[in-house]
């Protein structure tokens, strides 16, 4: 069991954002959950910020300690935390690690990512590496492509369609209406998002997050310390994270990911729950069909049921198993070392009933499922109402 | 070179020569591809190179139409997992078939390796670069 | 109170491995350490593995879930920490806050670089990256040119002589070559250190620490465990980070590292220690000036007399303050992302008395002092003899 | 610009227009250098541009020999952090000095702040660059 909550959460609207530095945005985030949290700067501990590769996206290593003291935080120790689309969830993690070690108080769990300073071709290479470079992306395969090698793979074995892909982009993108912090508030239709064009078949351009820019931020405290700091505090119940090979070639099964099963496995245990008890889930729906395979990883639907229930509407918000309501990585956005916390900020807003239109009714346990690259991370937190 | 450890350096060099060749355990015959150090199961070091026969099925595929930078200009492709005969899998092209008609390309079809001249803007000495080919019965 | 121990360390040679990948390099240190430790990979538990850059230095992302499952640990929690040069002590203190947290009982710390795949123009762009890009790498500073910044200033304030910095180089040949893993096992003279062609001046090419390649690993558990896997564990008694402005032009002072006096004297409280009770310390020579600010920034010698120290002995081994017994990153050799945790296994070796002719006599507690970037992070991690 | 936010772009933006600016707080009249979004004192956003003299005092320099592949064309060349007239400190190239004499660039000698055409392989319009030069007094 976890013993931590969350009392504060921060984001930037996400987007282009060719106005603001890698650390302008950063603060923008941490200082909107530090003053959400009622705390200053000077009260944090310890920071761990995920980031996928700042390197590469804007020419700048060692972030972590840039960020904090641009956010007023200078002096405490700052960990960049990397498994590609899955790292501030590990960074969540070690934030979590940390409070329950007893070392710390009060910590930050951040992320950041600004892709867009490179120009498209840079970012597919960029993203392309989170894949095994040798055995994978020198062939030539792009992350859409490795996601594409899924999808044929569960078409196949379970005839999963076209549309039941393009379902979960119409959902995602009218769930983002609602979302004022998303990239795209608009909906689309079944036809238009089968329309696009093609990436790596059979995934088109509506198939496939965008490149975003943005940044997310959480406060930590232990959860019997959280009621100092807030009212309606969230705690987290389970924290958990698994890996897998790199390579799609090496794994047993293609149409599931191990390190998904493994992690919601150890996730429920932890938090004593089961499948049917989680109200909502933010799952990493990077691609269309990422989305499907999560909700059967997730145990949520039965594997080759995830196309169908899409499809029937069993996800949109109140029905059976309300799946992003924040729009997803589709439709919010995905700057990637980012995603993981802004997953858990939309949890901490459910679960005060602060969502506004996009609310779920009567949500009590809502879930995050955060997916490294090509499936080798992922990292899972289940969270509870007060 | 098939005395050689069993590095991915080596792994190249061996397709250099033409062969696709995994790393076998002395111990308990594992064979990995890709090629590792140590054994998955037995974690001994001392793995030897096993040449394959580069028969197999495809598992699964994707047809790259937006591709990196690097790999641009032969877009668009076909990227196939193939399960091979002796048991482990490898991702690599596959070439003699039409990208734009993927419907035609069939999840556990036969396929057999074949090795091209690696292009790309960073190879002096350009390297040999494994793919698959459709496995024709000639009746 | 730190209450972690080491029960195994493993590290490749340092140097130049055109004949191994990344995740070789790894698996060799990886299962060096979990051999000594008696475990099979399949005990380990978590993972977290420091590295600066492998997306610029071997165009490949998300490393941590690719190097154990190369190691055998296919499956476990697997996270990047990245704090430039310091990337391997924050994977360690992550490691240390996840026993600490109870949540896990056996955990690897790990660091691994692979720079001379890069031509060296390449190398020094990509370490430039660990300043601030925008305000100090584009105007043209460089890695050696910000320590040569710092030079300046000591040189400047305490009269501190570029004889006194090859002093440092000199010494830490010396020990060198008694460490069969070293990247350079000879010893040099003075006059050679200080004809050295020019880098940034004041520093030439023999202040300097090397392009390197290579990997660390150590396996912890809680102390109370400890004594299950070896007779002579090596208690870790203190763990401290901190941060600092990236920038050098918004720094108070150019003659000393913020991060690095306020993690020592967080380290001397955890462990209940004053400086002169540490016996030996590796300290983050990268370049030699760093060794003369580092040995006054821990509080070994006075400020300003760090320079005059080195030049008269006292911090050769078994003299007033032994530092560097492993040759230091100066002739060991720096694999950036490695360096923290091959300082600790150099206090680790030392504290068994396995260090063969490098061993410091008497030697009962240890300390690591590793610094990130331009000083804008810095560890450090407390070590005795159990 | 002026009334510009006080971000790292529209520092740039004011460099072009060859004025040399700071951030600064309007509560506390922190002045901020690199500019920041935030005060660092009081943390409250609003921060407001300050247009500086360009005078100041060096408080160290190097003289990059080797330098990252980008800017290897102008290597031997100074860089110094200077303490400017105003408080905050900055860093950046240093002219007017030969940097194979660097025994004649002294801690603490005043310079003043210039700008010139920043070269470089990826800027289509050369965006103005900071630098400072030896700081003459005319008797
Ligand atoms: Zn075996
Ligand atoms: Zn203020």
């Amino acid at each position: 069991m976890i013993n931590v909550s969350v009392v504060g959460a921060g984001q930037t609207k996400f987007g282009r954002h060719p106005e603001y530095d890698l650390r302008e945005l950063f603060s923008i985030a941490a200082l909107g959950a530090i003053d959400e949290a009622g705390i200053a700067p000077e009260d944090v501990e310890a920071a761990f910020i995920g980031n996928l590769s700042s390197d590469r996206f804007n020419d700048q290593c060692h972030i972590a300690p840039m960020m904090v003291d641009f956010a007023g935080m200078k002096g405490i120790p700052a960990t960049k935390c990397e498994a590609a689309c899955a790292s501030s969830a590990t960074a969540l993690r070690a934030a979590i690690l940390a409070l329950e070690s007893g070392l710390y108080d009060i910590v930050l769990a951040a992320g950041v990512e600004k892709m867009s300073d490179l120009p498209t071709p840079g970012v597919i290479e960029t993203l392309a590496k989170a894949a095994d470079n040798t055995f994978e992306a020198t062939p030539g395969i792009t992350f859409p492509g490795i996601f594409a090698v899924l999808a044929v793979a569960h078409m196949h074995k379970y005839g999963t369609t076209r549309e039941q892909l393009a379902a979960v982009a119409v959902k995602n993108h009218a769930n983002a209406v609602h979302n004022p912090l998303a990239q795209y508030q608009k909906e689309i239709t079944l036809e238009k998002a089968l329309s696009s064009r093609m990436v790596a078949w059979p995934l088109g351009l509506f198939d496939c997050s965008p490149i975003s820019d943005g940044a997310a931020a959480v406060i930590l405290v232990r959860t019997k310390d959280a009621r100092k700091y807030t009212d309606a505090p969230v705690k987290i119940i389970a924290s958990t994270q698994a890996s897998d090979t790199m390579n799609l070639c090496d794994r047993d099964s293609l149409s599931t990911l191990y390190a998904a099963k493994t992690a919601a496995q150890k996730a429920y245990k932890q938090a004593k729950l089961e499948p049917r008890d989680i109200d909502f889930a933010e799952v990493h729906d990077c691609f269309t069909i990422a989305e499907i395979i999560a909700t059967e990883d997730l145990g949520f639907f039965k594997p080759g049921q995830g196309g169908p229930a899409v499809e029937q509407g069993l996800t949109r918000i109140g029905a059976e198993k309300t799946i992003n309501t924040s729009g997803g990585l589709k439709a919010k956005g995905h700057p990637v070392g980012a995603t993981g916390i802004s997953q858990l900020r939309e949890l901490y807003l459910q679960l005060r009933n602060e969502a506004g239109k996009r609310q779920v009714p009567d949500a009590d346990v809502g879930l995050a499922h955060n997916v490294g690259g090509t499936g080798a991370s992922c990292a899972i937190h289940i969270c509870q109402r007060w | 070179m098939m005395s050689s450890e069993t590095t991915i350096l080596n792994y190249q060099a061996l397709l250099n020569e033409r062969k696709l060749c995994a790393a076998e355990c002395p111990s308990c015959k594992t064979l990995m591809l890709p090629p590792r150090l140590f054994c998955t199961k037995c974690h001994k070091r001392g793995t030897r190179w096993k040449v394959l026969s580069g028969r197999g099925k495809i598992r699964s595929f994707t047809v790259i139409h937006i591709a990196a930078t690097t790999h641009a200009a032969d877009a668009p492709f076909v990227v196939v997992v193939v399960r091979l005969k002796e048991g482990p899998s490898i991702t690599a092209r596959l070439i003699g078939v039409n990208p734009l008609k993927p419907e035609d390309i069939k999840v556990g079809a036969s396929v057999v390796a074949d090795f091209e001249e690696a292009s790309g803007p960073t190879s002096d000495q350009p390297d040999m670069r494994l793919v698959f080919r459709p496995y024709l019965v000639h009746k």
